[in-house]
């Protein structure tokens, strides 16, 4: 055969693609294999087009609250179209850097739909036509796509996933967005800050149910002051979609509720895509939805391996590379350290953003740990009210023993960029002394975290 | 208060792990005489919390 | 003698506040002496209220470029007046916050002036009358305010300094700023973004000289994008003002030029308020302007301590802050760790941002390091795309020996919230490898450290 690669990976989204650079820096020959666009879910239709659509949509907050910062402006509007094309502009700009990097790497692109098959060999069917590419080594990232729900069929017209979310071709005056994950939050503040009226239906008593229960309470409270309308313990029973809208009955503990809107968008969650690659032929394992790997992402066949989305820990991108990453060198022979899933951070980019890391505060408790708790708002922080982004705080969580770092919550302006200190100090295995002691700069939203370990001690000085 | 402490040996190791020394009442030259599993053989917290598991000092409750 | 303290601060800034709090909180009977508002020049007219007209200035500028968001915007205008007295409200809120914590300490606020006098007295005097007050122990906090130079004396009309700049009762068409330090440049950044024409004449040969030249550089090229007059090797020789507006003679490499302008502010630095405070009748010991310390910020005469911008080291509020404690806790009979001043961060808030901590290239070099640098642009930055901010970098720099992170350089918007990672790793002693390997969350500006630290490394996977 005279297609053999040393390493053939499916999928380029961030599994895939980080993948196959790292093996080509390490002296491999590599090809990945693509059925849709170069990027994956998340530069195309993920991570970084709804961050485009998030911008507009602070951008258009602060334009209508001009005047609390000395500004006049008579008269703005959101336009809807134009925010969705510049959306798909970037993803298109970074679809298109990625392209260029695997060229740079020199990597083969094989276009089409991938399918692993005996000996080792991938085989990439596009246009009907079917190649066979042969490989010492094959990676799956293959990735996912909406999960639905058997009451909630989505029609993409009506009943949408994220992709039509963010590419719908007209705002929807109402919308009832059922999830309140970090993408069903996403959206609803998006399409409630530029004036999109929206109902989040959450099945869990908190939305963003995987948060800390002080952070769901606070993006509670400030969702409200938004103007959402938010149902917790509730569940999309039916949709009727026959009229010009959709009637949404929802069962909540007081009974039955029906809501008109123009759209419902599913957002509960994400499937695997490992149907039809060929697992079942060459005796892939798998489990609930997932392929079954080791701590290196070896799948039980020898010479494939699985990584991202498709394989056990969260759904998420930054997961994905650093699995990529593991994966590639120790199959080249290196000796990574396996991925420490609990020190993995979390983010959601709504207003205020989330960003967390560890244990909350039940599952310490859950966990045996006594525990120290310190919190710091942002209200008490000079930096957030010269900014007028006083809402929110800070809340961490030691071990009352050894000091250990256990979990570190934050809300507000910013923090997505904050939690990375919280990451790399628990990586290094820090106690809150450390933290106290490292010189925040002032003034800063960074502060409020030493401000809240301060708090945990019993030294605050700033409350 | 842990102060961040140098070993003899002059290894270098955690606040955490020297938190967990100083509580456990670990000596110094066991701790330099520790293998770690960390990058570039680092005692890591996992190391002396397995020191700490097999000599099972007075106050250490599982 | 009825007024018996165990502790008097002098100057209640960030230095004197904290460290009347942190004794309050340590069990010590406290007295704050304040001559103007409590909460010092940070609060009052430095960190907070600059960083208050910072933001109506990025507000003001995400109106001028709403279209890129997908907004339309018909009329806007900067209220000049409105962002002024929006400043002043939120510095005003500040101090009366902190005003609060002293009360809650239980700390006296004695209004008026504090001179040091024999026998560990503390006189104040307002309104004509003086009051003494015996303490064990003083510590001097009383801060700095504007240099002068003597070309350039402040007038407070058309000569000012940072105080009339952020409290101008109209807005200047064009104004001319001497030295682009920190403040320099963040008026600079200010006035220019609201519609000044502003003219920055700079001695040394590099803008924010005390950055990384990388940095300085492309501060250089963005602040000329927004269209300012950057003059560097030049020096303000003299300031004519006879006529309506100033006439300002600037001394360069090619000759003398001529550059008119309603005002000019001179931004060359701080001097030290030790004068007329006492320090000559009970013999502290002063060198070039500053009172001279030890590692715990005790002066020659027992009993007597000071510490912020008035001791060596940089005049920032969180050395200010850091001194304090440590000052405290050591006179308390705690064993607090001197403060490592080479792991100081330094910020700058204007647009882009500026944050850095440890060696610059230049100084590592000078120190005899070999290095490793990794650079990172923002423009290869998913949410630097996302967010339409892609102007700037992260520079890193390695001992290439033993690994240590010896500086961290960034430039770009919200840096100054991501430096806090780096102080806190290089406290920790990390070395590269550990930076690269905690997970930083995507999509995130503060990946781009993780990926700086790659390209030192040769591991950069998106460059
Ligand atoms: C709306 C939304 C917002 C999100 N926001 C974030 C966020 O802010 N941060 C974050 O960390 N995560 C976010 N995620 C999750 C993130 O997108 C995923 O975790 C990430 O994309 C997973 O990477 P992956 O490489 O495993 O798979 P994917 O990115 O899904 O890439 C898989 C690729 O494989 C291709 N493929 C699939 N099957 C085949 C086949 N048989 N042959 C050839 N090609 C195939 C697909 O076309 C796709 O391009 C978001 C997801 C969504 C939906
Ligand atoms: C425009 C500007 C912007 C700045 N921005 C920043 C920034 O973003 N970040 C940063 O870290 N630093 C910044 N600084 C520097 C920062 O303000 C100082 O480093 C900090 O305020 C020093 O704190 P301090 O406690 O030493 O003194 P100060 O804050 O100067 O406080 C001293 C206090 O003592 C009082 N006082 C003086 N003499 C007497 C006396 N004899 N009796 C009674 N009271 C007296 C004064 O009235 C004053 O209130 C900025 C400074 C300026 C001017």
């Amino acid at each position: 055969m005279a297609n053999k690669y040393d390493l053939i990976v499916i999928g380029s989204g961030p599994g895939g693609y980080v993948a196959a650079i790292r093996a080509s820096q390490l002296g491999k020959k590599v090809a990945v294999v693509e059925k849709a666009e170069i990027g994956g879910i998340c530069l195309n239709w993920g991570c970084i087009p709804t961050k485009a659509l998030l911008k507009s949509a602070s951008v258009f907050e602060y334009i209508s609250h001009a005047e609390n910062y000395g500004i006049t402006v008579k008269d703005s509007k959101a336009d809807f179209g134009g925010m969705i094309k510049r959306s798909r502009g970037v993803a298109d700009t970074m679809s298109k850097g990625v392209q260029f990097l695997l060229k740079k790497n020199k990597i083969d692109q094989l276009l089409g739909f991938g399918k692993v098959a005996a000996n080792k060999t991938v085989t990439v069917t596009a246009d009907g036509k079917t190649e066979s590419y042969a490989a010492d080594n094959i990676i799956i990232a293959t990735g996912g796509r909406s999960r639905e729900l058997p009451n909630l069929p989505i029609d993409g017209k009506k009943i949408i996933g994220y992709r039509e979310a963010m590419s719908l071709p007209k705002q929807p005056k109402k919308m009832v967005i059922v999830g309140s994950g970090a993408i069903g939050v996403e959206f609803a503040y998006f399409y409630n800050s530029i004036g999109t009226e929206v109902t989040i239906v959450e099945y869990m008593p908190n939305i963003v149910p995987v948060e800390d229960e002080d952070i769901s309470k606070q993006l509670l409270r400030s969702f409200k002051k938004q103007g959402m309308n938010i149902m917790t313990e509730a569940e999309v029973t039916s949709v009727d979609t026959k009229g010009t809208g959709c009637k949404v009955t929802v069962k909540t503990k007081k009974g039955e509720e029906q809501i008109e809107c123009d759209i419902v968008l599913s957002a509960v969650g994400v499937s695997t895509n490992i149907e039809g690659i060929g697992l079942e032929d060459v005796g892939v394992m798998t489990d609930r939805g997932k392929i079954v790997v080791d701590d290196y992402y070896k799948t039980n066949i020898p010479g494939i391996y699985a990584i991202g989305d498709i394989v056990h820990g969260p759904a998420l991108a930054h997961v994905s590379s650093a699995e990529a990453i593991i994966c590639v060198e120790k199959m080249c022979g290196e000796s990574p350290e396996p991925l420490d899933y609990g020190n993995i951070p979390g983010c959601t980019y709504c207003t205020p953003e989330i960003a967390s890391v560890g244990m909350t505060e039940k599952a310490a408790k859950e966990a045996g740990y006594e525990i120290k708790v310190g919190k710091f708002p942002f209200s008490a922080s000079g930096k957030a009210q010269a900014g007028g982004n006083s809402e929110g705080f800070v809340k961490v969580i030691f071990d009352a023993k050894y000091g250990e770092w256990l979990g570190c919550h934050l809300i507000g302006a910013g923090v997505t960029d904050m939690i990375a200190e919280a990451v790399v100090a628990r990586k290094l295995e820090t106690t809150g002394h450390e933290i106290m002691k490292a010189i925040h700069p002032h003034p800063t939203m960074s502060e409020a975290i030493k401000d809240a370990v301060e708090d945990a001690y019993g030294e605050a000085i700033h409350l | 208060k842990p102060a961040v402490q140098k070993s003899e040996s002059g290894r270098f190791y955690s606040p955490l792990v020297m938190t967990i020394v100083r509580e456990e009442g670990i000596s110094m030259k066991e701790l330099d005489g520790l293998t770690g599993t960390g990058h570039d053989g680092r005692v890591t917290k996992k190391d002396i919390l397995a020191l700490v598991r097999s000599k099972r000092p007075k106050n250490y409750v599982d």
